[in-house]
């Protein structure tokens, strides 16, 4: 039996050992990025029994030292990264990226980074988890070729300046309360301005770097622009390490109240996101770039989510369930689009065709996909709807059923334009694409999310314990 | 005023500096340089939080600070080497 | 144990199938889809009681087959598996004809969901997958015709999918769980009933959300617009059964409002649908005519007219005779067998449809008349209605060149005739007309649709036809714009632009971006700033 | 207009943050848990106590982050010719004279960072500047080419990964020293690879090459 303390020390340990041998043995780098995604994302499997876990690291317990827990709001984050890193890295897209000098050290680098961050209990550790994730996923952004450069430049900029505002955030948080420990700051009970200087400083800075609408502008172009592997990283789980922060620091250092009060400031950015990303996504001219101002409409179902969440796990649950579904479905969707780039020779959206019968996989995962993102049942993606609707109902906001159905349908009507290239006269295949098995497979678990409804409940019952 | 005051009134006028210059200059390379202005601001804060009135300084700001410093330089570093890089794919 | 079973491979033998269609593409995959239909026949004959569950599924999925159910989910079975048998011929094989299949499969899991399902997310899984996959099979044929159904039953189903998911969470929320009304007696507000009426009302053909069905019928493949009419039809007034059930306390007005709709539906569909001169547009608008009976008779109920219990088994002995009956005339259109057996078959089907004696029709319209007296002379009114429609079809099925005989198709058209005229023997007592009047007044709208038939053709009379789905026409002009505009329709003749082509889109103000970013920035710091300050005082 | 709005936003900004610092009361820090468990640690300053055994999985991490910036920096450094060496005989002779000096003095600083300020990176950014003088003066040395210098870059982090795997065995918890004595000698270990380890990665940083070492060969 293997102690919690070695289990989530490996967490980072394991991918960042293999960072560093694929940095200094460049040859094995692209196996060793491979191999080590899919250890990791087997031992995050077997994590699964040992949520409720924490630990201090290096024996010193928590206002001195750092700990690490693992509850029931940070596994589904670590899974949907494990399952994102392994099929990426197996796809084509992801074993063309690896073959770029550098990528595969980058490629773990990222993983150890999301990993730390998502068991980190301590502000100040969440921020240096916080760039390494950052600087990892710039650097993959900019291997995109020589177009991505520019918007790399953009997104560091934005999320160096986010960090220095989270930093901040920080630093008033430990002069407020003498605790870095995210439980403890919660603990201290805050009010007045030495609740309100931090929490803005640190949710200004999170927004920013997880490009929540009206901070998105960094992110269609650097989506759109990175490798097809990276931009499935990208929008599937790096976005999400940002809010997945956010969450924490809402539910867990701020009080209740701080929460309820500013609830309709969440619910406003949320709805915001989703209009502004459909919006971006109607007049998008290339595959990617619609794919990744999808990206900006959903995630504003997390801060929409977190409009709900106080008082209300069901709503935690509705939140943890959209980012995972999205994730999977969002991983999905950028391998297959690179299939359908390949096979056309082109992505302009308007004139992709049928990538033909060889790319099954491929338009199963478009679909799936899609279905996934609509919240279509069982997706994931429905379960999540229905949790959060029943959560905003239960507490007097009945128009939030008919405005996530809106958002579905919205979904569909700019996702339509991707769906209806594979009812069109084939294409002349390239004989080279991908078949797109890894994206099928990740489509499927988007949808099979569907089935995961007690475990979330399981795990958000795990998180309450004590 | 107290020291802690002081420090913090230092610390937050750089910070703002910082941010201005982040949003308001053009050239890439100011803006990386207003980025460290606004980073220093905010490590500077750790350190004016961590004064203690007639004792010796709190040891963990103190320490956060060194991290967060090198953390900034590994970051400034990769960002001029973007700097670079996009100027290269400009030129070619 | 086995019963069990069976509830759980109902939906999941139809899935199951649609997955192989993908991997396999030969017709046996159009087998297999029959065979998949197979256990909730079974179930549906035999299983009647019967609960299972699917604890991962969702939210936990219950499934459970009420007895009164149990003949609909036989009827509605049959209905799929007799399609997709004919299917098998019908349909060419080519890359087209897998997704046929794959979304054959879906929908048909998918009602049979709606039938076993007890808890509303699982409920709302079938009737989305039955909708959504449906599209597939409205504008399989890929015709301008076909596309344009397709479009306009997608934004009917989506407004209907809208209204429906709103409704179920409103649901859950008055009454703290997924078990649908039906079951727990909680009444819901008026809303949500109007909002169901709405979800349910596209499904079903009410008046004046029908309009996709008269377009969507005729372009459909023939097998295709048997289930749709058939089978698919259905889902919405069980729907309407289970979250809006007769039982409990309408909101005011509502039963009045779909007494009128229905009425209207009846006669204003016989009237627009005798003037067609495509058999399957004249089938689709007896559809839409006969469910306006159907959702008069919920309305009446609603409205206190009707007592809820026979008028719930009435609805559901409609819904078993009206799946067959409309399903044969369907498959009758191109049924693949000898003329004559054609004919006897089509003229069974039709005659249950008018109500005539012995015939399971018959027994419908009784088991109607008696759950709601009040509805007695409109149902003898609109049953002369029903035999004009009927006749305008045989006549014109008469017409068209007979389809190439095929044992497959003759097979499934005869399971379905074999199944409609064989259902009476099961309720002996009910198809047998009391009186001699009864008799009398039941045979007469057959015998006077006859006599006006043969006095038209001798007399010659043409009249126009108002163009199939009426009052889809108002909204044209909003169609072509959004057609013009080829954003959303693409099309394969623009040639891919170059990439330099899409590089001078004019590139973003980037000093502009970030000072907006910068206002962003104010104000959302001061928002959450305020917030939290706010908290504090509280 | 709106650079106006953003200017006076700002200022606004800052002054009610530092309004929060002079309204809000500062709570106790932990100077004096530092305080009571420095003993333990072996070091006898309390912020390379903190630095690297209270918050060592911190210090490993920023170290990481360095090793990542090397990484980067080489995956995304363009192919541009070298700038030439400043080979005039003052830079050559200031080379000369300064290197052994700050090579003394990092080590210096080093040792004292376990009972004054002074430490690891302290010592290992001095080392840099000695490093940066050699290689605008052209003689950089051989260990910063090629596999040396890439191990070199990621020495630190895996010293930090091999002690805190190191104790495991003897603790069974990832970086938790076991006792004083033995405490200090790997703190101080650590801390002499890990200041070898910054010096190299952050004069790798300042020249900035591709990864394989062959600069000014064109386009990739």
């Amino acid at each position: 039996m293997v102690s919690p303390d070695a289990a989530l020390a490996a967490l980072f340990v394991l991918p960042l050992t293999g960072a560093l041998a694929a940095f200094a043995a460049p040859r094995a780098a692209a196996a060793l990025a491979i191999g080590v995604s899919w250890a990791n994302a087997a031992l995050v499997g077997g994590l699964y029994g040992m949520v409720g876990a924490r630990i201090a690291l290096g024996g010193h317990a928590a206002p001195l030292g750092v700990a690490l827990r693992l509850d029931g709001l940070a596994w589904p984050f670590l899974a949907l990264a494990g399952a994102l890193f392994a099929f990426a890295a197996s796809a084509t897209a992801g074993r063309a990226l690896l073959a770029k000098p550098g990528a595969a050290a980058l490629w773990l680098t990222l993983l150890a980074g999301l990993n730390a961050l998502f068991v980190s209990a301590d502000a100040f550790n969440l921020y240096i988890t916080l760039e390494v994730v950052s600087l990892a996923a710039v650097a993959l952004t900019a291997l995109g070729g020589p177009a991505a450069g520019a918007p790399a430049l953009r997104y560091l900029f934005v999320s160096l300046g986010g960090s220095i505002f989270y930093l901040a955030g920080v630093a008033f948080f430990y002069r407020a309360t003498g605790a870095l420990d995210i439980g403890l700051i919660g603990a201290a009970g805050l009010s007045g301005p030495a609740l309100a200087a931090p929490l803005a400083l640190t949710t200004l800075g999170l927004l920013l770097k997880a490009g929540a609408a009206p901070f998105h502008f960094w992110l269609p172009p650097a989506h759109a622009a990175a490798a097809p592997a990276a931009s499935a990283l990208l929008s599937g789980v790096v976005v999400k390490a940002a809010l997945y922060v956010l969450i924490r620091l809402w539910t867990d250092a701020a009080p209740p109240e701080a929460l309820d009060a500013a609830a309709p400031v969440f619910r406003v950015l949320g709805l915001a996101a989703l209009g502004v990303g459909a919006l971006g996504a109607f007049r998008a001219t290339r595959l990617k770039a619609l794919i990744a101002f999808s990206t900006v409409a959903q995630i504003g179902y997390a801060p929409l989510a977190l409009g709900f969440a106080a008082g209300s796990p069901l709503a935690v649950q509705a939140l943890v369930a959209f980012m995972a579904a999205h994730g999977l479905a969002k991983g999905a969707i950028f391998l297959a689009a690179d299939g359908l780039r390949r096979a056309n020779g082109h992505d302009a959206l308007d004139s992709l065709a049928d990538p033909g019968s060889r790319l099954g996989p491929t338009k199963g995962a478009i679909g799936l996909g899609v279905v996934a993102l609509m919240g279509l049942p069982p997706s994931g993606g429905f379960l999540a709807k229905w949790t959060l609707a029943e959560a905003a109902t239960a507490q007097g906001h009945w128009w939030m059923a008919p405005l996530l159905a809106g958002a579905a349908v919205l979904t569909g009507v700019y996702m339509l334009r991707l769906v209806s290239a594979l009812v069109r006269a084939p294409a002349c295949a390239d004989g080279d694409a991908p078949r797109g098995w890894s994206a099928l497979a990740l489509a499927v678990a988007a949808v099979a999310l569907g089935f995961s409804g007690p475990m979330l409940s399981a795990l958000m019952l795990a998180e309450a314990a004590p | 005023m107290t020291s802690e005051a002081l420090y913090a009134a230092v610390a937050l006028a750089l910070f703002g500096l910082g941010w201005a210059g982040l949003l308001l200059k053009a050239a890439p390379l100011r803006k990386l340089i207003a980025l460290n202005v606004m980073s220093l601001g905010a490590l500077m804060l750790l350190v004016a939080f961590a004064w203690r009135p007639d004792a010796p300084p709190d040891p963990v700001p103190h320490a956060l600070a060194i991290t967060g410093i090198v953390v900034a330089v590994a970051a400034t570093a990769l960002g001029l080497v973007l700097i670079r890089r996009v100027r290269a794919d400009r030129d070619r | 144990m086995t019963d069990a079973l069976l509830l759980i491979a109902a939906p999941v033998m139809p899935l199951l199938a649609a997955a192989l269609a993908m991997a396999a593409p030969r017709r046996l995959s159009m087998l297999g889809l029959a065979v998949a239909a197979a256990p909730a026949l079974v179930a549906g004959l035999t299983a009647g009681g019967a609960e299972a569950e699917l604890p991962g599924f969702l939210f936990g999925a219950q499934l459970r087959l009420e007895p009164d159910l149990a003949p609909a989910l036989a009827a509605i079975a049959l209905v799929w598996g007799a399609a997709a048998l004919h299917g098998r011929a019908e349909i060419a094989d080519g890359p087209d004809s897998r997704r046929y299949k794959a979304c054959f499969g879906i929908s048909m899991a998918g009602q049979f969901a709606t039938l076993l399902a007890r808890d509303m997310a699982s409920f709302y899984a079938g009737f989305a997958a039955l909708s959504f996959a449906a599209y597939g099979l409205v504008a399989h044929k890929g015709t301008v015709e076909a596309m344009r159904a397709g479009r306009v039953y997608a934004v009917f189903v989506v407004m209907g999918e809208l209204a429906l998911f709103t409704a179920f969470v409103l649901i859950a929320a008055a009454q703290a769980g997924l078990a649908p009304p039906v079951e727990t007696g909680v009444s819901a507000p008026a809303l949500v009933w109007w909002l169901l009426l709405a979800g349910f009302g596209v499904k079903a053909g009410l008046v004046p959300l029908h309009v996709w069905l008269p377009l969507a019928h005729p372009v459909a493949p023939v097998p295709a617009s048997a289930a749709l009419s058939g089978a698919t039809l259905k889902a919405g007034l069980v729907g309407l059964l289970v979250f809006a059930p007769p039982a409990l306390a309408a909101p005011p007005h509502y039963g009045e409002a779909l007494i009128w709709l229905g009425f209207i539906g009846a006669f204003g569909a016989a009237l627009l649908g005798v003037a067609q001169r495509d058999p399957k547009v004249v089938l689709a608008y007896s559809s839409v005519s006969q469910m306006g009976l159907a959702l008069a008779l919920l309305g009446a109920a609603a409205h206190g007219l009707a007592e809820p219990a026979p008028a719930r088994a009435a609805v559901l002995l409609f819904v078993v005779h009206h799946a067959l009956a409309k399903a044969a005339l369907f498959l009758g259109v191109s049924s693949g067998a000898p003329r004559m057996v054609t004919l006897v078959g089509l003229g069974v089907a039709a005659l249950s449809l008018t109500g005539a004696p012995l015939t399971l029709g018959y027994a419908a319209k009784a088991a109607a008349g008696a759950a709601a007296p009040v509805l007695g002379p409109v149902l003898s009114v609109a049953a002369f209605g029903t035999a004009a429609l009927m006749a305008r079809a045989l006549w014109l099925v008469v017409r068209q060149a007979p389809a190439r005989t095929s044992r497959i198709k003759a097979t499934a058209f005869g399971a379905l005739v074999l199944g409609l005229a064989s259902a009476p023997l099961m309720l002996a007592a009910s198809v047998v007309p009391s009186t001699a009047t009864a008799a009398a007044a039941a045979l007469a709208p057959a015998l006077a649709a006859l006599a006006l038939g043969f006095g038209l053709s001798l007399l010659r009379v043409r009249w126009p036809a108002p163009p199939p789905g009426d009052l889809v026409v108002l909204a044209d002009p909003i169609g072509a714009a959004l057609e013009r505009s080829s954003r959303f329709t693409g099309s394969t003749a623009d040639a891919p632009r170059s990439a330099a082509a899409l590089q001078d889109e004019a590139p973003p103000d980037e000093g502009a971006l970030w000072r907006e970013t910068g206002v962003a920035m104010a104000v959302v710091l001061l928002a959450v700033a305020l917030a939290a300050l706010g908290a504090a005082t509280r | 207009m709106a650079a106006a709005f953003l200017g006076g936003f700002i200022a606004l900004a800052c002054l009610a943050l530092f309004a929060a610092v002079l309204v809000a009361p500062a709570a106790p820090g932990l100077e004096a848990a530092v305080a009571a468990a420095l003993p333990e640690t072996g070091v006898t300053n309390p912020v390379t106590g903190v630095l690297l055994d209270f918050r060592g999985y911190d210090t490993l991490l920023e170290v990481a982050v360095i090793a990542l910036a090397v990484i980067g920096a080489a995956a995304l450094a363009p192919r541009e010719t070298p700038p030439a060496p400043l080979a005039g005989p003052v830079a050559t002779a200031a080379a000369a004279v300064l290197a052994p000096a700050i090579v003394l003095f990092s080590g210096y600083l080093l040792w004292t960072g376990g009972a004054r300020p002074g430490g690891a990176f302290q010592a290992g950014a001095l080392l840099a500047g000695g490093l940066v003088l050699l290689e605008i003066t052209g003689s950089r040395p051989w260990w910063r080419r090629g596999l040396s210098g890439r191990l070199g870059a990621a020495a630190g982090t895996a010293a930090f990964l091999i002690a805190g795997l190191g104790v495991m065995a003897a603790t069974g918890r990832f970086l938790d020293y076991p006792g004083p004595d033995w405490g200090y000698a790997v703190i101080l270990a650590i801390e002499a690879v890990a200041a070898v380890s910054v010096a190299v990665a952050l004069s790798a940083l300042f020249a900035a090459e591709p990864g394989d070492g062959r600069p000014g060969e064109g386009a990739p």
